[in-house]
């Protein structure tokens, strides 16, 4: 296991970049924030058609595969320009969880993943923190199927996506859904998210599934969720690394050219000191980040301890990041006319989903042995 | 002050309290909402806050340690002690903020003449004229006296022009006191004037400037030959940078305090166990050195003003409370944040606006100096580093 | 309340420094570390004499009752210079723990303290943290007396004390002994301790105790015990604010007048930030330390959340300052000719003498209803 | 390296380590007390030490990646890391830790010429000679290019005076490399040699400066007409500067990464569980903190030599591991003290040297450069920001 980035992915990267700096600049969000809009349908369609949303589909089911260091690769470049897509959602989360099930019906799923034509959200959270063994929304068995009843939040994509992943207690355990989100008696309220992106509140009113709505094996969805959250908090991770990255460079940038009494304020030991630790912070956080993708690629099993220190440290990363974005831009940092504030909003709404610091930190203890 | 006369004193003040403060206006009012800022303008937001305002101002209750010829109550020290206590008692909402309480009432009190003091003081205390502040400008920051806003001397009166930034409500505001360039021969700080004008005259505009909380508390505002009359300077001419300072230690100690002043005097791991059934090791271990921290700034901010009333001036400590103070309210805001989890992230979500509040103390630590000014004041000034 | 020194404390204050300036430097300290003494029965003579060890004691039984804000004011000296002493263990704690007890007996002990003939140290602690509850030294009754057997450690100041306060645990509660360290079964040995100072280990076999020797009530120790640890631990509290600010004293003049790269390093603004901050920490502690004093004496049974918040402020705040203080001197400061080592470390034996920074955050907490 | 030849190499190595390693050395040898320095003057502390550094050194394998023909193994970074892991299977003491290993050594490899590589590098191998630093001189502090140390031409020779600091264990080394100025009207970085100079000779006194942890291994070294012949000098003539920067940067390296190894592998928390039945929140959540660091700075580590490997230099960013990787260690062992309640507090108590040890890691951020060093390294180097 090398921990240095290959020349297939800094390739990768290169590219990302190039498309993200033209196609989903910063501004971009902004003119969805003011839009009202949440997704850009054409946007996913190109990022698709370079392989991006089959970047964990088979080839064979029309995907490219590059596997999950590539997805973080990807994860990473949207972040610095905190690029608006159902990347994490659909290609990472909805994609994994597709893989680990050998049927003809996730091989048609995972080719429209790959293709665009599908978007995803998962359905988990229930109260106001990430905790899927908590899990109460109730999948009553009834005849062949189940009939589902419960309440979800913080349903990131969920307002947009095309189907859900919906996790639901069952007699014996906790089973994952595969349904269309505009099944009868599913209600979908769009939150007005202070990241601009997309979330949602989703009720469940005697909704029906069937056996093959059924992700994996009834009562064992932690078969088939866990590698998918665990993708899926590598590559928020890698997200959260970029925006990090993303922050820190606008306000290298803005040390450089700002004067105060007489001097650009980038001369200040103070600022500069805070600075260096700053980047510091990055550079651990990104070695923990490609340990994270290089894990799941090669020892997926025991990619536990490797994700969720990838984390809890590019959450860490990205608040102080922000918070020193803001205070070293002083006023203008706090004006929504400049771009800063976007990333304190998103670095927040990252630092929630999929688990927060505290639930990972708990994770890497308890994979330490204490 | 005797321990008789205390006593009374309190008595008089819970009876009367008791009698005259509406049940509506006992809910502590820490929230954005719940403030009366008062002015031309002002709307109320009930009958009850109307009445409160009236009443306060009769007593002097607005501004109580102001001497009663400035409309208010002249209290001491202790009995001021007494009063924050005795309305804390009962949950009072203030029956009136404004920045011409905090701000431009003790510059006028310390440098202004008695006629000055007759005519803004009173109108302040009585909620009718809102204030604003003019201090910053563009390309300024942490520079304050880097101002480029010019009054051009013409006789009895100035005419102004230039910008300000950061002028905080001022599209809701009746006037401003602003820093004002009058000579600009002289070196940075010895060039400038502390003007009032008042901003329904021509020439003077304001724009507000949307924030990352999405409200809009900030605004900037235009000078355009603007007429300010020779007789709205506060101190002499030239000497505004001496009236600015002073009233930045107010503001700091306004700015630091307000920070407690906004959880209500509740522990913050109370606050936090409103929406977390248990809190993890990581939060409950910040909750409590936060909540040490918070307690520990509270009584500094005690300290300082019982040592002022002993004639022990904290002078440039109050570089000190303000650092400390809002450093501690950002990292308060971001555990209500943690605590609150996704029913945070959504504007006007379950949690109503805390996902703004929260953003909005992101400012407490650069408007009325930044802390990295605080703490270059603290070094050179109380520690004499060398600049 | 006043939050403010009044003009006798100040006189205190002031003719503590003097004293101790002279009288007991960290030279001396360092001089009694060399020769391998942990007490000077002149100096503690010296301070008797001056009204320091009857600080706490009433006048009728010979002391200067100035109070528990006064003691905290001498603690606070001594903390500054380091002053080798068993004023807390004996002037505060003992004293306190007997003044609570209104007989003959307890009068004359106090009159003891006072005139410097009798020294006190508090054998609590059995494990490596402190936690009265946890107390299993067993006094058994036996007779019209007890016999005490089991094992302290950490007794402050129990190498030389003349007496010692015992609590052990009786039938139904916790009881507090009051007995001379030379009675038979008792026996101390030394701690060699990091700060130079006097602890010691202690071990009880068959240790005859008469009724006479409980100080307050059988099975009621707390009633006694309480006022006094929270009176010892507020003065500690203040002797750790005397250190950080002696420690930080002496960095701030050591950053005035050393150059490196051709300028004094105060000039540096990384260090200047760090200073000013942490001079804003022990301002914030001071006031924390000041309303504790003023706690104890004007309402002494509410008095419990000032004293923690005091003592976990003061720990923090000290460790920040020997950290800083070695830190910013470099090599230098870590060499033993320099005194900063001895600042570090009597702050890290500070920290967890009678409760550690997490038992008195956690007081705080429960105080405060979390 | 295919898959099978390290299959291979792990096999062998894993047989040769089974056969060879003696059963006191596999307990880690993490205590200072079990390191073995080597040296003229090296007691061994047992005969299996003894054996282990031999068998050991007849392999190479006390400097596994050195070439074979000084005295290494020759081993490409895969095998190396194979080889730690091998090692670190069985718990296997390091069979000799130096500061030739670490810093000249790379120094000589890296600059010096072929005749000195056979000369030097083989008795270090082999645990024969003790290298001392000597870089540091009074009142230079940070400033190391401030050399006042001075070496006089006398033609074959340098005649050498001077004073160092902070050499460490200099009383127990046998030579020691030194910075010393050859040119006086060179600019500052311009005028320095790196020289190789044997203690044994007149003219070089050592003294051993006691710390706050009670030892001493740190010495001023005193140079008094001290000879050093001309072929005793790594690199040009004044351009040791480059040398001493090449070196500084494994110290960093070594400094940084010293703070990982001296838990031996172990999750802070279950270190401080040792001794602590439950940790209380505050701790815990240090605990967890600290524990994320240290994997992250960990992995930080390997993805420097990985990139040093695919031919990518960290170059300046050692600067990062050094801060991040002292200022870790001197927060692990804080937590330790805490953990270790007042069994710590004692020198030689029930915790052993834990006091010692935390003392000891004060020094991690100043020794080869303090964190504001590394910090204004990474400000300018890496961010370009101003001087």
């Amino acid at each position: 296991m090398k921990l240095v980035m290959s020349e297939e992915e800094t390739m990768l990267a290169d590219m990302a970049r190039g498309f993200l700096d033209s196609a989903a600049p910063v501004s971009k969000l902004r003119e969805m924030r003011d839009a009202g809009v949440t997704h850009d349908a054409a946007l996913w369609k190109e990022m698709a058609d370079m392989g991006w949303a089959g970047v964990l589909v088979p080839e064979d089911a029309g995907g490219s595969d590059m596997g999950f260091a590539a997805a973080n690769v990807i994860a990473r470049e949207m972040g610095k320009t905190l690029a608006v897509s159902p990347f994490i959602s659909t290609a990472v989360i909805a994609a994994t969880a597709l893989r680990s099930v050998s049927d003809a019906r996730a091989r048609d799923a995972l080719a429209r993943i790959a293709s665009g034509e599908a978007t995803y959200a998962l359905a988990v959270d229930e109260g106001i923190k990430f905790d899927p063994d908590a899990t109460q929304l109730e999948a009553k068995a009834s005849g062949n199927g189940f009939t589902l009843n419960g309440k979800k939040q913080f349903v990131v994509d969920g307002a947009n996506a095309d189907r859900l992943l919906v996790l639901a207690r069952t007699e014996n355990g906790l089973t994952l859904f595969d349904i269309p989100s505009d099944r009868a008696g599913i209600e979908r309220t769009a939150s007005n998210m202070i990241d601009a992106r997309d979330a949602a509140r989703i009720e469940f009113t005697d909704v029906e599934a069937t056996g093959d709505d059924v992700l994996g094996s009834v009562d064992q969805a932690m078969d088939v969720l866990r590698p998918a959250l665990e993708a899926g908090q590598a590559a928020l991770a890698a997200e959260m690394a970029g925006l990090s990255a993303g922050a820190f460079e606008m306000t290298v940038g803005y040390l450089k050219e700002r004067k105060q009494f007489g001097v650009e304020i980038g001369r200040f030991q103070a600022l500069q000191h805070r600075a260096a630790h700053l980047w510091c912070e990055t550079e651990v956080t990104a070695s923990a980040i490609l340990n994270a993708g290089r894990m799941l690629d090669e020892d997926p099993e025991n990619a536990g301890l490797a994700v969720s220190l990838a984390k809890a440290k590019a959450t860490a990363t990205a608040k102080l990041a922000v918070i020193e974005g803001v205070q070293m831009h002083g006023g203008i940092g706090m004006t929504d006319a400049y771009d800063m504030g976007f990333y304190m909003k998103r670095a927040r709404v990252g630092a929630e989903w999929l688990g927060d610091f505290a639930y990972h930190a708990e994770r890497v203890a308890a994979a330490r042995g204490f | 002050m005797s321990a008789t006369t205390t006593e009374a004193f309190r008595l008089e003040l819970r009876d009367w309290l008791e009698a005259n403060c509406p049940e509506e206006m006992r809910d502590g009012g820490v929230t954005e909402d719940s403030i009366c800022w008062g002015g031309k303008d002002w709307v109320f937001t009930s009958e009850a806050q109307k009445v409160w305002l009236e009443r306060c101002a009769a007593k002097g209750y607005t501004v109580p340690t102001w001497p009663k010829e400035y409309g208010g109550a002249g209290l001491s020290r202790d009995e001021e002690k007494i009063f924050l206590q005795e309305m804390g008692r009962i949950n009072a909402r203030p029956p009136l903020q404004s920045f011409g309480i905090w701000m431009l009432g003790p510059a006028l009190l310390h440098f202004g003449t008695h006629e000055q003091k007759l005519h803004y003081l009173p109108p302040i205390a009585r909620g009718e004229i809102r204030w604003c502040q003019g201090y910053s400008e563009p390309n300024a920051g942490s520079d304050l006296a880097n101002v480029q806003t010019r009054g051009e001397d013409k006789g009895d009166h100035w005419l102004v022009n230039g910008q300000k930034i950061w002028t905080s409500y001022a599209d809701k505001a009746d006037w401003i006191f602003a820093l004002v360039r009058t000579d600009r021969d002289a070196p940075k700080h010895k060039g400038i004037s502390f003007l009032l004008c008042d901003m329904e005259q021509a020439g003077v505009e304001t724009r507000p400037i949307k924030m990352i909380s999405g409200i809009s508390p900030f605004c900037e505002t235009f000078f355009t030959d603007a007429v300010i009359p020779k007789d709205q300077i506060v101190g002499e001419e030239n000497k505004g940078w001496d009236v600015a300072k002073y009233l930045l230690t107010h503001e700091r100690e306004m700015i630091s305090g307000g920070g407690q002043g906004l959880a209500g005097g509740r522990a913050i791991g109370a606050v936090l166990s409103d929406t977390m059934e248990e809190m993890d090791a990581t939060l409950r271990a910040d909750a409590m050195r936060c909540e040490i921290d918070s307690l520990a700034i509270g009584l500094t901010l005690e300290r300082y003003k019982d040592q002022a009333e002993a004639g022990q001036g904290a002078g440039d400590a109050s570089a000190m409370l303000k650092y400390m103070g809002t450093e501690l309210n950002k990292q308060r805001h971001e555990l209500m944040m943690s605590a609150g989890g996704s029913d945070a992230l959504e504007w006007d979500g379950p949690l109503g606006n805390r996902a703004g509040d929260w953003l909005r103390t992101k400012a407490n630590s650069i408007e009325g100096g930044t802390s990295e000014v605080m703490l270059s004041i603290v070094s050179r000034r109380v520690l004499g580093l060398p600049a």
